[in-house]
Protein backbone atom coordinates (compact mmCIF):
# COMPACT_ATOMS: atom_id res chain seq x y z
CA UNK A 1 0.00 0.00 0.00
CA UNK A 2 2.72 2.45 0.97
CA UNK A 3 4.48 1.85 -2.31
CA UNK A 4 1.35 2.37 -4.32
CA UNK A 5 0.66 5.62 -2.51
CA UNK A 6 4.17 6.86 -3.08
CA UNK A 7 3.83 5.91 -6.71
CA UNK A 8 0.52 7.72 -7.05
CA UNK A 9 2.01 10.84 -5.52
CA UNK A 10 4.47 11.12 -8.37
CA UNK A 11 3.48 13.98 -10.66
CA UNK A 12 3.63 11.63 -13.60
CA UNK A 13 0.45 9.83 -12.72
CA UNK A 14 -1.67 12.27 -10.72
CA UNK A 15 -4.39 13.70 -12.88
CA UNK A 16 -4.84 17.44 -13.01
CA UNK A 17 -8.55 17.15 -12.22
CA UNK A 18 -7.76 15.64 -8.83
CA UNK A 19 -5.07 18.16 -8.01
CA UNK A 20 -7.36 21.07 -8.88
CA UNK A 21 -10.03 19.75 -6.53
CA UNK A 22 -7.46 19.45 -3.75
CA UNK A 23 -6.36 23.05 -4.27
CA UNK A 24 -9.95 24.27 -4.27
CA UNK A 25 -10.71 22.41 -1.04
CA UNK A 26 -7.56 23.74 0.62
CA UNK A 27 -8.52 27.24 -0.48
CA UNK A 28 -11.98 27.02 1.10
CA UNK A 29 -10.53 25.97 4.46
CA UNK A 30 -7.73 28.55 4.27
CA UNK A 31 -10.26 31.27 3.50
CA UNK A 32 -12.21 30.47 6.71
CA UNK A 33 -9.03 30.51 8.81
CA UNK A 34 -7.72 33.72 7.24
CA UNK A 35 -11.00 35.56 7.64
CA UNK A 36 -11.07 34.73 11.36
CA UNK A 37 -7.50 36.01 11.67
CA UNK A 38 -8.03 39.15 9.63
CA UNK A 39 -11.62 39.83 10.70
CA UNK A 40 -12.48 40.73 7.11
CA UNK A 41 -12.94 39.02 3.77
CA UNK A 42 -9.77 37.43 2.46
CA UNK A 43 -8.33 38.48 -0.89
CA UNK A 44 -7.53 35.92 -3.55
CA UNK A 45 -3.80 36.73 -3.27
CA UNK A 46 -3.82 36.18 0.50
CA UNK A 47 -5.35 32.73 0.16
CA UNK A 48 -3.07 31.89 -2.78
CA UNK A 49 0.04 32.90 -0.84
CA UNK A 50 -0.96 30.84 2.19
CA UNK A 51 -1.40 27.68 0.12
CA UNK A 52 1.56 28.34 -2.16
CA UNK A 53 -0.23 28.84 -5.47
CA UNK A 54 -0.28 31.70 -7.96
CA UNK A 55 -3.52 33.73 -7.80
CA UNK A 56 -4.22 32.94 -11.46
CA UNK A 57 -3.75 29.19 -10.88
CA UNK A 58 -5.93 29.32 -7.77
CA UNK A 59 -8.64 31.10 -9.76
CA UNK A 60 -8.60 28.25 -12.29
CA UNK A 61 -8.63 25.60 -9.55
CA UNK A 62 -11.67 27.20 -7.93
CA UNK A 63 -13.58 26.73 -11.16
CA UNK A 64 -12.70 23.04 -11.29
CA UNK A 65 -14.53 22.41 -8.05
CA UNK A 66 -17.85 23.96 -9.01
CA UNK A 67 -20.76 21.57 -9.33
CA UNK A 68 -23.15 22.56 -12.12
CA UNK A 69 -26.03 23.16 -9.71
CA UNK A 70 -24.06 25.59 -7.54
CA UNK A 71 -25.01 28.44 -9.83
CA UNK A 72 -28.61 28.09 -8.78
CA UNK A 73 -27.70 27.53 -5.16
CA UNK A 74 -25.80 30.80 -5.14
CA UNK A 75 -28.76 32.58 -6.59
CA UNK A 76 -31.25 31.17 -4.10
CA UNK A 77 -29.07 31.96 -1.08
CA UNK B 1 -3.02 53.20 -12.78
CA UNK B 2 -3.09 49.71 -14.03
CA UNK B 3 -4.75 48.90 -17.34
CA UNK B 4 -4.86 45.59 -19.14
CA UNK B 5 -7.07 43.62 -21.47
CA UNK B 6 -7.58 40.17 -22.92
CA UNK B 7 -9.84 38.63 -25.49
CA UNK B 8 -11.07 35.06 -25.54
CA UNK B 9 -12.87 33.39 -28.44
CA UNK B 10 -14.58 30.01 -28.12
CA UNK B 11 -17.06 27.94 -30.07
CA UNK B 12 -20.62 27.91 -28.76
CA UNK B 13 -20.34 24.60 -26.95
CA UNK B 14 -21.51 24.02 -23.42
CA UNK B 15 -18.10 22.56 -22.43
CA UNK B 16 -16.60 25.97 -23.05
CA UNK B 17 -18.70 27.67 -20.41
CA UNK B 18 -16.51 26.31 -17.67
CA UNK B 19 -13.35 27.25 -19.60
CA UNK B 20 -14.56 30.82 -20.04
CA UNK B 21 -15.34 31.06 -16.32
CA UNK B 22 -11.86 29.81 -15.46
CA UNK B 23 -10.12 32.09 -17.96
CA UNK B 24 -12.07 35.17 -16.88
CA UNK B 25 -11.25 34.34 -13.23
CA UNK B 26 -7.58 34.01 -14.05
CA UNK B 27 -7.52 37.41 -15.72
CA UNK B 28 -9.58 39.14 -13.03
CA UNK B 29 -7.19 37.72 -10.41
CA UNK B 30 -4.93 40.67 -11.35
CA UNK B 31 -7.37 42.89 -9.42
CA UNK B 32 -7.07 40.66 -6.34
CA UNK B 33 -10.79 40.15 -5.68
CA UNK B 34 -12.34 38.24 -2.79
CA UNK B 35 -13.68 34.78 -3.63
CA UNK B 36 -17.22 36.21 -3.44
CA UNK B 37 -16.43 38.91 -5.98
CA UNK B 38 -14.88 36.30 -8.22
CA UNK B 39 -17.95 34.07 -7.88
CA UNK B 40 -20.23 37.03 -8.71
CA UNK B 41 -18.32 37.73 -11.92
CA UNK B 42 -18.26 34.07 -12.91
CA UNK B 43 -21.98 33.71 -12.35
CA UNK B 44 -22.77 36.76 -14.48
CA UNK B 45 -20.42 35.69 -17.28
CA UNK B 46 -21.94 32.20 -17.23
CA UNK B 47 -25.42 33.59 -17.77
CA UNK B 48 -24.29 35.69 -20.71
CA UNK B 49 -22.35 32.84 -22.33
CA UNK B 50 -25.23 30.40 -21.78
CA UNK B 51 -27.57 32.87 -23.48
CA UNK B 52 -25.27 33.07 -26.50
CA UNK B 53 -25.19 29.27 -26.73
CA UNK B 54 -28.85 28.44 -26.12
CA UNK B 55 -30.59 31.52 -27.55
CA UNK B 56 -28.10 33.29 -29.81
CA UNK B 57 -26.90 30.23 -31.71
CA UNK B 58 -29.59 27.74 -30.62
CA UNK B 59 -28.98 24.63 -32.76
CA UNK B 60 -26.25 26.27 -34.82
CA UNK B 61 -22.59 26.68 -33.93
CA UNK B 62 -20.70 29.94 -33.89
CA UNK B 63 -18.06 31.89 -32.02
CA UNK B 64 -18.50 33.66 -28.72
CA UNK B 65 -16.09 36.52 -27.98
CA UNK B 66 -15.31 37.54 -24.42
CA UNK B 67 -13.43 40.80 -23.91
CA UNK B 68 -12.06 41.62 -20.49
CA UNK B 69 -10.73 45.06 -19.71
CA UNK B 70 -9.37 46.12 -16.36
CA UNK B 71 -8.50 49.61 -15.27
CA UNK B 72 -7.59 50.51 -11.70
CA UNK B 73 -10.14 48.60 -9.60
CA UNK B 74 -12.75 48.18 -12.33
CA UNK B 75 -13.41 45.27 -14.63
CA UNK B 76 -15.48 45.51 -17.80
CA UNK B 77 -16.49 42.33 -19.59
CA UNK B 78 -18.30 42.05 -22.89
CA UNK B 79 -19.81 38.83 -24.22
CA UNK B 80 -20.57 39.00 -27.93
CA UNK B 81 -22.19 36.55 -30.33
CA UNK B 82 -23.14 36.69 -34.00
CA UNK B 83 -26.37 34.86 -33.34
CA UNK B 84 -30.06 35.55 -33.92
CA UNK B 85 -30.21 38.77 -31.88
CA UNK B 86 -33.03 40.09 -29.68
CA UNK B 87 -35.98 41.99 -31.17
CA UNK B 88 -37.04 43.75 -27.95
CA UNK B 89 -34.16 44.09 -25.50
CA UNK B 90 -36.21 45.88 -22.86
CA UNK B 91 -38.74 43.08 -22.76
CA UNK B 92 -36.02 40.39 -22.78
CA UNK B 93 -34.42 41.96 -19.70
CA UNK B 94 -37.61 41.82 -17.60
CA UNK B 95 -37.39 39.33 -14.73
CA UNK B 96 -38.98 35.99 -15.64
CA UNK B 97 -39.24 36.88 -19.35
CA UNK B 98 -38.13 33.97 -21.50
CA UNK B 99 -38.73 32.83 -25.05
CA UNK B 100 -37.92 29.32 -23.96
CA UNK B 101 -41.08 27.23 -23.89
CA UNK B 102 -39.92 23.84 -22.71
CA UNK B 103 -39.67 25.18 -19.18
CA UNK B 104 -35.92 24.67 -18.84
CA UNK B 105 -35.05 28.37 -18.59
CA UNK B 106 -36.12 30.59 -15.73
CA UNK B 107 -36.07 33.94 -17.50
CA UNK B 108 -33.77 35.22 -14.73
CA UNK B 109 -30.48 35.42 -16.64
CA UNK B 110 -30.37 39.17 -17.14
CA UNK B 111 -31.67 39.72 -13.61
CA UNK B 112 -28.80 37.59 -12.29
CA UNK B 113 -26.28 39.64 -14.32
CA UNK B 114 -27.77 42.88 -12.98
CA UNK B 115 -27.66 41.56 -9.42
CA UNK B 116 -24.08 40.34 -9.45
CA UNK B 117 -22.50 43.15 -11.47
CA UNK B 118 -22.61 46.92 -10.87
CA UNK B 119 -24.22 47.54 -14.22
CA UNK B 120 -24.97 45.81 -17.48
CA UNK B 121 -26.06 46.98 -20.90
CA UNK B 122 -27.28 44.98 -23.87
CA UNK B 123 -26.92 45.83 -27.54
CA UNK B 124 -28.57 43.58 -30.05
CA UNK B 125 -29.56 43.55 -33.71
CA UNK B 126 -31.80 40.82 -35.08
CA UNK B 127 -29.86 38.37 -37.30
CA UNK B 128 -26.60 40.18 -36.52
CA UNK B 129 -25.94 39.38 -32.89
CA UNK B 130 -25.90 40.39 -29.27
CA UNK B 131 -23.35 42.14 -27.08
CA UNK B 132 -23.69 42.21 -23.32
CA UNK B 133 -21.44 44.66 -21.43
CA UNK B 134 -20.99 44.26 -17.68
CA UNK B 135 -18.95 46.27 -15.20
CA UNK B 136 -17.92 45.77 -11.62
CA UNK B 137 -15.66 47.59 -9.20
CA UNK B 138 -13.54 45.29 -7.04
CA UNK B 139 -13.05 46.06 -3.35
CA UNK B 140 -16.25 48.00 -2.82
CA UNK B 141 -17.75 45.60 -0.36
CA UNK B 142 -16.99 45.94 3.36
CA UNK B 143 -17.92 43.54 6.13
CA UNK C 1 -13.78 12.02 -31.19
CA UNK C 2 -13.64 15.21 -29.25
CA UNK C 3 -12.59 18.43 -30.95
CA UNK C 4 -12.53 21.91 -29.51
CA UNK C 5 -10.63 25.16 -29.84
CA UNK C 6 -10.11 28.49 -28.16
CA UNK C 7 -8.27 31.66 -28.99
CA UNK C 8 -6.76 34.07 -26.49
CA UNK C 9 -5.37 37.50 -27.30
CA UNK C 10 -3.38 39.53 -24.79
CA UNK C 11 -1.15 42.58 -24.78
CA UNK C 12 2.59 41.92 -24.61
CA UNK C 13 2.92 42.57 -20.90
CA UNK C 14 4.75 40.31 -18.50
CA UNK C 15 1.70 40.16 -16.18
CA UNK C 16 -0.12 38.32 -18.92
CA UNK C 17 2.28 35.42 -18.96
CA UNK C 18 0.75 33.91 -15.83
CA UNK C 19 -2.74 34.56 -17.22
CA UNK C 20 -1.93 32.75 -20.47
CA UNK C 21 -0.45 29.82 -18.57
CA UNK C 22 -3.53 29.56 -16.39
CA UNK C 23 -5.94 29.92 -19.31
CA UNK C 24 -4.09 27.32 -21.40
CA UNK C 25 -4.16 24.98 -18.37
CA UNK C 26 -7.89 25.48 -17.99
CA UNK C 27 -8.50 24.60 -21.63
CA UNK C 28 -6.11 21.65 -21.77
CA UNK C 29 -7.68 20.27 -18.57
CA UNK C 30 -10.49 19.00 -20.81
CA UNK C 31 -8.07 16.23 -21.79
CA UNK C 32 -7.44 15.46 -18.11
CA UNK C 33 -3.65 15.37 -18.39
CA UNK C 34 -1.31 14.40 -15.59
CA UNK C 35 0.32 17.17 -13.55
CA UNK C 36 3.55 16.50 -15.38
CA UNK C 37 1.99 16.77 -18.83
CA UNK C 38 0.29 20.02 -17.87
CA UNK C 39 3.50 21.41 -16.38
CA UNK C 40 5.31 20.56 -19.63
CA UNK C 41 2.73 22.44 -21.70
CA UNK C 42 2.72 25.45 -19.37
CA UNK C 43 6.51 25.66 -19.46
CA UNK C 44 6.62 25.50 -23.27
CA UNK C 45 3.88 28.11 -23.67
CA UNK C 46 5.66 30.38 -21.18
CA UNK C 47 8.85 30.25 -23.22
CA UNK C 48 7.02 31.14 -26.43
CA UNK C 49 5.05 33.99 -24.83
CA UNK C 50 8.17 35.34 -23.12
CA UNK C 51 9.96 35.35 -26.48
CA UNK C 52 7.13 37.35 -28.05
CA UNK C 53 7.32 39.88 -25.21
CA UNK C 54 11.08 40.27 -24.86
CA UNK C 55 12.28 39.63 -28.42
CA UNK C 56 9.28 40.06 -30.73
CA UNK C 57 8.01 43.33 -29.29
CA UNK C 58 11.04 44.29 -27.16
CA UNK C 59 10.30 47.82 -25.95
CA UNK C 60 7.13 48.14 -28.00
CA UNK C 61 3.65 46.88 -27.13
CA UNK C 62 1.55 44.63 -29.32
CA UNK C 63 -0.85 41.71 -29.21
CA UNK C 64 0.05 38.08 -28.67
CA UNK C 65 -2.40 35.50 -30.00
CA UNK C 66 -2.59 32.03 -28.48
CA UNK C 67 -4.64 29.41 -30.33
CA UNK C 68 -5.37 26.12 -28.64
CA UNK C 69 -6.84 23.23 -30.57
CA UNK C 70 -7.61 19.83 -29.12
CA UNK C 71 -8.62 16.74 -31.01
CA UNK C 72 -8.94 13.35 -29.35
CA UNK C 73 -5.85 13.13 -27.14
CA UNK C 74 -3.76 15.75 -29.01
CA UNK C 75 -3.27 19.41 -28.23
CA UNK C 76 -1.89 21.93 -30.71
CA UNK C 77 -0.94 25.39 -29.51
CA UNK C 78 0.23 28.30 -31.62
CA UNK C 79 1.73 31.48 -30.18
CA UNK C 80 1.78 34.33 -32.70
CA UNK C 81 3.12 37.87 -32.51
CA UNK C 82 3.37 40.71 -35.01
CA UNK C 83 6.80 41.65 -33.77
CA UNK C 84 10.26 42.02 -35.31
CA UNK C 85 10.52 38.45 -36.61
CA UNK C 86 13.58 36.20 -36.83
CA UNK C 87 16.03 36.45 -39.75
CA UNK C 88 17.52 32.95 -39.38
CA UNK C 89 15.12 30.56 -37.64
CA UNK C 90 17.46 27.58 -37.80
CA UNK C 91 20.21 29.50 -36.03
CA UNK C 92 17.74 30.93 -33.47
CA UNK C 93 16.64 27.41 -32.54
CA UNK C 94 20.16 26.17 -31.76
CA UNK C 95 20.67 25.43 -28.06
CA UNK C 96 22.34 28.37 -26.29
CA UNK C 97 21.83 30.75 -29.22
CA UNK C 98 20.56 34.12 -28.03
CA UNK C 99 20.60 37.65 -29.38
CA UNK C 100 20.29 38.90 -25.83
CA UNK C 101 23.56 40.45 -24.75
CA UNK C 102 22.91 41.50 -21.16
CA UNK C 103 23.21 37.88 -20.05
CA UNK C 104 19.64 37.59 -18.79
CA UNK C 105 18.55 35.03 -21.36
CA UNK C 106 19.97 31.55 -21.60
CA UNK C 107 19.29 30.82 -25.25
CA UNK C 108 17.47 27.65 -24.20
CA UNK C 109 13.86 28.70 -24.89
CA UNK C 110 13.38 26.77 -28.13
CA UNK C 111 15.24 23.79 -26.70
CA UNK C 112 12.87 23.77 -23.72
CA UNK C 113 9.87 23.86 -26.09
CA UNK C 114 11.31 20.99 -28.11
CA UNK C 115 11.98 18.98 -24.98
CA UNK C 116 8.58 19.42 -23.37
CA UNK C 117 6.39 19.13 -26.46
CA UNK C 118 6.27 16.31 -29.03
CA UNK C 119 7.17 18.69 -31.81
CA UNK C 120 7.45 22.40 -32.54
CA UNK C 121 7.77 24.44 -35.70
CA UNK C 122 8.61 28.10 -36.12
CA UNK C 123 7.50 30.39 -38.94
CA UNK C 124 8.85 33.89 -38.96
CA UNK C 125 9.13 36.83 -41.32
CA UNK C 126 11.31 39.82 -40.42
CA UNK C 127 9.21 42.87 -39.52
CA UNK C 128 6.01 40.85 -39.87
CA UNK C 129 6.08 38.47 -36.93
CA UNK C 130 6.63 35.01 -35.55
CA UNK C 131 4.40 31.99 -35.14
CA UNK C 132 5.40 29.04 -32.99
CA UNK C 133 3.35 25.85 -33.35
CA UNK C 134 3.64 23.13 -30.71
CA UNK C 135 1.94 19.76 -30.42
CA UNK C 136 1.67 17.19 -27.70
CA UNK C 137 -0.25 13.96 -27.25
CA UNK C 138 -1.70 13.47 -23.77
CA UNK C 139 -1.54 10.07 -22.11
CA UNK C 140 1.47 8.77 -24.03
CA UNK C 141 3.46 7.89 -20.97
CA UNK C 142 3.09 4.32 -19.86
CA UNK C 143 3.81 2.93 -16.43
N1 LIG D 1 -27.45 36.18 -26.72
C1 LIG D 1 -28.79 36.14 -26.98
N2 LIG D 1 -29.23 35.96 -28.25
C2 LIG D 1 -30.56 35.91 -28.52
N3 LIG D 1 -31.52 36.05 -27.58
C3 LIG D 1 -31.15 36.24 -26.31
C4 LIG D 1 -29.77 36.28 -25.94
N4 LIG D 1 -29.70 36.48 -24.60
C5 LIG D 1 -30.96 36.56 -24.17
N5 LIG D 1 -31.83 36.41 -25.17
C6 LIG D 1 -33.32 36.47 -25.07
O1 LIG D 1 -33.64 37.08 -23.82
C7 LIG D 1 -34.48 36.21 -23.06
C8 LIG D 1 -34.21 36.39 -21.58
O2 LIG D 1 -32.91 35.94 -21.25
P1 LIG D 1 -32.60 35.49 -19.76
O3 LIG D 1 -32.99 36.60 -18.83
O4 LIG D 1 -31.21 35.01 -19.68
O5 LIG D 1 -33.63 34.30 -19.52
P2 LIG D 1 -33.60 32.80 -20.09
O6 LIG D 1 -32.24 32.54 -20.68
O7 LIG D 1 -33.84 31.96 -18.87
O8 LIG D 1 -34.68 32.72 -21.11
C9 LIG D 1 -34.21 34.81 -23.60
O9 LIG D 1 -35.29 33.93 -23.38
C10 LIG D 1 -33.98 35.10 -25.08
O10 LIG D 1 -35.18 35.24 -25.77
N1 LIG E 1 8.96 35.81 -30.98
C1 LIG E 1 10.22 36.16 -31.35
N2 LIG E 1 10.44 37.28 -32.06
C2 LIG E 1 11.70 37.64 -32.43
N3 LIG E 1 12.81 36.92 -32.13
C3 LIG E 1 12.65 35.79 -31.44
C4 LIG E 1 11.36 35.34 -31.02
N4 LIG E 1 11.52 34.18 -30.35
C5 LIG E 1 12.83 33.92 -30.37
N5 LIG E 1 13.54 34.87 -31.02
C6 LIG E 1 15.01 34.88 -31.27
O1 LIG E 1 15.50 33.57 -31.06
C7 LIG E 1 16.53 33.59 -30.07
C8 LIG E 1 16.51 32.32 -29.26
O2 LIG E 1 15.33 32.20 -28.50
P1 LIG E 1 15.35 31.30 -27.19
O3 LIG E 1 15.81 29.93 -27.57
O4 LIG E 1 14.03 31.40 -26.51
O5 LIG E 1 16.49 31.93 -26.29
P2 LIG E 1 16.48 33.31 -25.46
O6 LIG E 1 15.06 33.80 -25.36
O7 LIG E 1 17.01 32.91 -24.12
O8 LIG E 1 17.35 34.27 -26.21
C9 LIG E 1 16.28 34.85 -29.27
O9 LIG E 1 17.45 35.33 -28.64
C10 LIG E 1 15.76 35.81 -30.34
O10 LIG E 1 16.82 36.38 -31.08
MG1 LIG F 1 -30.44 32.98 -19.78
MG1 LIG G 1 13.45 32.67 -24.87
Amino acid sequence: MGEIKRFLRDDGIIKVSRRLKEIAQKAKITKEILEKELNREAKLSEIAERIGELPSDLAVALEANVAPESLYREFND
Amino acid sequence: MRENSAKITVMSRSENESFVRAAVSAFVSQLDPTLEELADIKTAVSEAVTNSIVHGYAEKKGDIMIDIYIKDDKVKITVTDNGCGIADVKEAMQPLFTTNTDGERSGMGFTVMETFMDNISVNSIVDVGTKVTMEKTIGLRTL
